[in-house]
């Protein structure tokens, strides 16, 4: 085993995060697992940052993941409240069945 | 620091607490607010006047940077200098008296809180005008007060031809002050500062211009500013109109302070006036020829107020030929004499329209002289001193005017010397009309109140007595020393001019009141046209409104408004439509394929971005 | 030796990505979720990210994934029934998505060269002292914005889930 | 490799001592208890009921395992293990003592020593819910689903209070270190008043110290904040399907989670292991002298057996307590033993304090915790850590 990895190990993973995230979200059916596929996609993301900052030797890109981060908080907040509020009004967690806009 | 802020303060504070709190309050919180702020400004004036001394020099105070944007970068800053000290304590000390009277004036009047704080407001706007430092403190004032004349103007906002008259003011202003904006633009692009000071050091530099050139060209523009604001011609028009308001707003803003805002800012840009002789010179003829269209308008009309309102547009006139003249300090000391007389008359026309419960027409009155005596004498000594009778304040400023335009072209002089004549007529007729022969209406004349007479009282003496104030030689720092030529029998001319014109009066409408009519008759159309005030409204209505109404309701609202604007939005809209309708069909609802959409879309871009060679 | 726990960490975190993605019962893909984000965590940690490390661990593993979580408990979700498939999306969505990461793969081994490596523990300039230096000098306006965001998630979270007030 | 072995032969004896010490803490907590309520407590399995923890550990792991019916098996076999494995994780990061050289080899009186060792406690106590959650989840039993839905927003909850309260000591000593911690809480004020965080600093932390034993309390799941396990409620809470090795599992990290959280509070507010007074006032003989009364005791109760088996196991303590009391003092074991001394006195009065409101406060209802840590826990612990930055910027 080389005592150094590449960095395009890195991006790799993290591509592959990404589209195992994207795969779940063509291919599930559950708010709640594509919601989570999401959060994997984000992370995907994060990961390529905190390479680069490791690459560029600068702390900005574990601030662009540190705000990613915060956003992904405020999303599952204000987004588990819509799911529990869809949840309320259809008894559904099926994303197939959520298809109109009204209620 | 003197804290020179707080003069303006005073009355906004004022405004503030009338104009927010003002329902709730009793009318006698409402006086102490409103008079308290104004001679609380007064007092801080006289104060701040005592402190700084002799003021040879202008006296800054610099409170924030406005505006800093590039090269544009501008204070708000506050300047006293002698110039501004007369204006402060003119504006401050007839706005106290004014406020005064207003409150026996207005007692019975609704809106009461409001009228006050419309009044403070505009003390505010009007002493930050005065104050500013720079061309755009001075603009900021500028529009205020013109603002507030528009809301007093429509203070009595039932009456339509009240709004009409306030709208057109404001109208009639926007084109001045556009004159002014322009003006303001070349200053600042060509001198890269509004301040007073750097503008006026930069151009006492540049060489006299005897062709038309830049300083013309500015002087021109802030000419035209001056006579939106100043009431000259062409943009007189509305100062008559203004007549609408109450009285003490006639006195107070149109008659007394706003009006010679103009005046005050050619005399403020003598600088720039003085360096472009062609535009100095328009100044004299624009004044000239107001004064004397004013002049003989007036002589024909019957309402009081507008008899005193063209009286004032007269005046103006003579200013602007002072300060075209280059005489700007005898300007600036009839800005302040004509401030006592006039708003004198305009209180005492108040005062007798009140006594007469709302009478204006002048043939509706007459005999009035024992019925309200106090009234009859003041307004005596007020018409005494427009007339310009020896050694009261009229015959001082308008003296030294006439001896100053004597030296600039004898012509002028002798015009301005009938113009004078007109004027001690058109006065002595209102007066005379008004306080001799017999009753002619049907009123139960009454006595105004002593909260309206005290400042009647004070505005008489200082009408008599206020020549006395020899603003002239106090202004010799600002405009330098006036050439002392005192000719006798030019004096004698102008005292003579104005005696015949009283004796005119007298004869016409006391010893034999027929005159008039049968010269009326005998000038027939020429009266009608004068009395119609040469049908200039007319001309303007057809000229200019008609054109811009008609145009603006058939090409701008029929066609470009109706048929490009509307068609062009509801054409976006139906096509929009039409391809919403077709695109329509990918909503289906389903997260997953907008997800699968969302998924293309990045994979062309990236295969796009591979195929036009960006991954190398 | 850097090598080896690169691919382990990899190794669970690509495992949980995929159990996370074939797992029928939400709370099993939220675990796998979890085991996805702390091997993460330990790969910022090797990569200096000592702040960013445990704000994963504490953010994400520890308070967002306990809301899912929560949520999944609360509303007793079920394992997701099987039926068919729409089946257009996997016609399309799994080319695509081949496709999409070849192009990236493609990417990243045009643009990022071979000798670009990553030595573990090599730059430790993410530490809590400097990252907090940054982010509140330079990036202090959009830490102050997002403390705004969140207020409005709070505020969106409260009034979406809150009972009916008839 | 040197290294490796060390730090597994560290880690064995941690990791053996602490789960020695979380089964005695139950014989503490039975005792403490029993006192608070004026009755002995244990007395029969050993001297004052001293080897019955032994006998527990012996009872639970020969106990047959039950997995509910219906129940996710991997879950329910996963959930204990996850809350042990994060229980033990945490106590990896604490430092019992200063830097110490055993035959020539320098090392930590701790398994790590990070940089980050603050933030990685809040890491993995923030984890510690899962194991509760998914452990509740997975019983398929409405107690169990009631008891994890309970904790985990009870958790989530206090995490902020604690979180908070953990960096207002941390503003002032300037360091996520615990070992620098404890550095910069060394020395004394007045060469007697000890400058540690509870009274030192521009801003003396008693308060966050309160907020932080609060929180810590409901991160524990511990009384007055026991909901989760709730009895009157839900029989056991989270862990009523369980039993043997499972539910030993859910015990020890429970307790293992009280020790660890107190040795938390003993490091960022009370100084770790330095002493409560200066050396100069002989405060290295306060163990010798401690460990001498316990033999004096035991010694004294040994000439007056109550049972038969007294006459001989009261002198046997009463023996160890005093080669105790000699071992602090011999030169080559005196540099380990003290600053451990003071760190386990200053943790262990922490636990008597967790023990003691058991014995002591009832139970919060449900919407009271809540309340209570979003509306006063929340809020005071943001202004004190306001407070105390401004103070810290300040000086």
């Amino acid at each position: 085993m080389p005592a150094t990895v590449p960095l395009a190990w890195f991006l790799i993973l993290s591509a592959v995060l990404f589209s195992i995230g994207a795969a779940g979200f063509l291919l599930r059916r559950s708010i709640l697992t594509v919601f989570m596929c999401i959060e994997l996609m984000l992370n995907a993301v994060n990961l390529s940052f905190i390479s680069f900052a490791h690459r560029w030797k600068a702390v900005d890109g574990h601030i662009f993941s540190f705000f990613v981060m915060v956003v992904a908080a405020a999303e599952a907040a204000v987004g588990l409240a819509i799911i529990l509020t869809v949840f309320k009004n259809r008894n559904t967690l099926e994303i197939d069945e959520v298809s109109s806009l009204k209620l | 620091m003197h804290q020179l802020w707080l003069i303006p303060v005073f009355p906004l504070a004022g405004f503030l607490i009338n104009g927010l709190a003002g329902r709730r309050l009793s009318k006698t919180v409402t006086n102490v607010i409103a008079i308290g702020s104004v001679l609380l400004s007064f007092l801080w004036v006289v104060k701040t006047l005592m402190a700084l001394g002799p003021l040879e020099e202008a006296y800054v105070e610099h409170y924030f940077n406005w505006i800093s944007s590039g090269p544009l970068n501008i204070g708000f800053d506050f300047a006293v200098d002698r110039l501004t000290a007369v204006m402060l304590l003119v504006v401050t000390g007839i706005g106290s008296l004014i406020h005064i009277y207003a409150i026996g004036y207005m007692s019975h009047e609704g809106g009461y809180y409001r009228f006050f704080a419309y009044l403070n407001l505009f003390m505010f706007f009007m002493l930050t005008l005065v104050l500013g430092a720079n061309f755009l403190v001075l603009f900021v004032g500028w529009e205020g007060v013109g603002l507030c004349s528009y809301l007093l103007i429509g203070f009595y906002f039932l009456k339509k031809s009240a709004n009409d008259a306030g709208k057109k003011a404001f109208v009639v202003n926007r084109v001045g002050d556009f004159g002014f904006s322009l003006a303001m633009f070349l200053l600042f692009v060509h001198f890269g500062s509004l301040d007073f000071k750097t503008v006026f050091s930069k151009v006492a530099e540049m060489p006299q211009e005897t062709s038309f050139g830049l300083l013309t060209g500015i002087g021109i523009l802030l000419m035209v500013g001056a006579a939106g604001k100043s009431a000259q011609i062409p943009l007189y028009v509305w100062l008559p109109d203004a007549m609408e308001g109450p009285t003490p707003v006639s006195a107070l803003i149109h008659a007394a302070t706003m009006v010679t805002a103009g005046v005050y800012m050619v005399a403020r840009s003598f600088v720039i006036y003085e360096h472009a002789p062609i535009a100095r010179e328009i100044v004299a003829i624009i004044g000239l020829l107001t004064a004397v269209m004013a002049a003989t308008i007036g002589m024909t009309q019957f309402d009081i107020k507008k008899v005193y309102a063209y009286s004032t547009v007269s005046q103006l006139g003579y200013m602007f030929l002072a300060c075209g003249v280059g005489s700007y300090a005898s300007g600036v000391y009839h800005i302040m004499t004509h401030a006592f007389f006039k708003a004198l008359l305009f209180l005492g026309a108040g005062s007798v329209i009140h006594a007469l419960s709302g009478e204006q027409d002048l043939r509706q009155m007459g005999g009035l002289r024992s019925k309200i005596p106090m009234t009859f004498l003041t307004l005596l000594c007020a018409s005494l001193a427009i007339a310009g009778f020896p050694f009261t304040s009229g015959f001082m400023s308008k003296d030294a005017i006439l001896l100053a335009v004597h030296e600039h072209s004898p012509l002028m002089f002798w015009i301005g010397v009938i113009t004078s004549a007109m004027t001690a007529f058109y006065v002595w007729r209102a007066l005379f009309l008004c306080f001799f022969g017999k009753e002619r209406g049907h009123h139960h004349p009454h006595e105004s109140p002593l909260v309206m007479l005290m400042p009647l009282g004070v505005l008489a003496l200082l009408s008599l007595a206020g020549g006395y104030f020899n603003i002239p030689h106090w202004l010799e720092p600002i405009f330098g020393r006036p050439h002392e030529e005192h000719d006798t029998a030019l004096v004698a001319v102008s005292v003579g001019a104005g005696l015949l014109g009283i004796f005119l009066a007298w004869l016409f409408y006391v010893v034999k009141p027929g005159i008039p009519d049968s010269i009326a008759n005998a000038l027939g159309s020429v009266y009608r046209l004068v009395y119609n005030k040469y049908l200039v409204d007319e001309l303007y209505d057809a000229t200019i409104v008609h054109p811009i109404r008609d145009g603006s309701t058939t090409v701008l609202w029929k066609g470009v408004d109706v048929g490009v604007i509307d068609g062009v939005a509801n054409g976006v809209g139906t096509t929009a439509r039409g391809i919403g309708g077709i695109l329509r069909r990918m909503q289906s609802g389903n997260i997953r394929a907008y997800a699968a959409w969302v998924l293309a879309g990045a994979v062309l871009v990236l295969g796009a971005i591979t195929v036009m060679g960006g991954a190398k | 030796m850097d090598g080896l726990i690169f691919l382990t960490c990899a190794f669970i975190a690509v495992a949980c990505a995929t159990n996370l993605v074939l797992q029928t019962h939400p709370i099993s893909s939220a675990i796998s979720l979890v085991g996805v984000m702390v091997s993460l965590a330990v790969l910022y940690l090797l990569l200096g990210g000592e702040f960013i490390g445990f704000a994963q661990l504490i953010v994400y593993a520890g308070a967002i994934m306990v809301l899912f979580v929560f949520v999944i408990m609360l509303l007793n979700a079920g394992a997701e029934r099987q039926y068919k498939r729409s089946v257009w999306v996997t016609v399309l969505g799994v080319p695509l998505l081949f496709g999409f990461l070849g192009l990236v793969a493609y990417f990243i081994q045009s643009r990022v060269p071979a000798t670009d490596t990553v030595k573990f523990g090599a730059w430790t300039g993410g530490s809590a002292r400097d990252f907090g230096r940054v982010l509140f000098s330079t990036y202090l306006l959009p830490f102050e914005v997002t403390s705004i965001l969140i207020l409005i998630a709070i505020v969106g979270a409260i009034v979406l889930a809150q009972k009916e007030i008839d | 490799m040197n290294f490796f072995l060390l730090t597994v032969l560290k880690a064995v004896i941690i990791i053996f001592v602490l789960l020695t010490f979380c089964a005695y803490l139950t014989w503490i907590e039975r005792k403490v208890l029993a006192h608070i309520q004026l009755r002995p407590g244990p007395y029969r399995v050993g001297p004052h009921g001293l080897l019955q923890p032994l006998s527990d550990v012996v009872k639970l792991i020969t106990k047959e395992g039950v997995i509910p019916a219906n129940a996710n098996k991997v879950f329910y076999v996963l959930a204990p293990f996850l809350a042990v494995a994060t229980a033990l994780l945490s106590i990896s990061v604490i430092p019992f003592g200063p830097e110490i050289e055993i035959f020539g080899i320098k090392t930590q009186m701790g398994l790590a020593d990070l940089n980050a060792s603050a933030l990685l406690i809040l890491a993995i106590s923030s984890l510690g819910v899962y194991g509760i959650a998914i452990g509740g989840w997975a019983s398929n039993s409405k107690y169990s689903l009631l008891g994890g839905l309970r904790s985990s927003a009870q958790m989530i909850s206090y995490e902020l209070p604690m979180a908070l309260a953990i960096a207002a000591p941390l503003l002032i000593v300037n360091t996520l270190s615990f070992r620098e911690m404890v550095a910069a809480q060394s020395g004394y004020w007045l060469g007697f008043i000890p400058k540690w965080n509870v009274f030192a600093g521009p801003f003396p932390q008693i308060f966050s110290f309160l907020f932080f034993l609060t929180a810590a309390f409901a991160e524990t799941n511990r009384v007055p904040f026991d909901l989760p396990e709730a009895e009157s409620e839900l029989v056991a809470g989270f862990h009523t399907e369980y039993s043997s090795v499972n539910f030993a599992a859910f015990f020890t990290a429970e307790y293992a989670n009280i020790v660890t959280i107190c040795c938390v509070a003993t490091l960022l507010f009370l100084g770790g292991w330095t002493p409560l007074w200066p050396a100069a006032y002989g405060s290295d003989y306060v163990p010798s002298v401690a460990f001498l009364a316990v033999a004096a005791v035991m010694l004294y109760h040994a000439t007056q057996p109550l049972r038969f088996w007294d006459k001989y196991t009261y002198p046997v303590f009463g023996l160890i307590a005093l080669v105790f009391a000699g071992a602090f003092q011999v030169p080559l074991l005196k540099p380990i033993l003290i600053p451990l001394f003071w760190f386990a006195a200053k943790t262990l009065s922490l636990i008597f304090v967790f023990i003691w409101i058991r014995g002591t406060l009832p139970r919060f209802r449900y919407d009271q915790l809540m309340k209570f840590a979003w509306t006063f826990l929340f809020p005071v612990a943001l202004v004190n850590l306001l407070i105390t930055g401004l103070l810290v910027a300040l000086t």
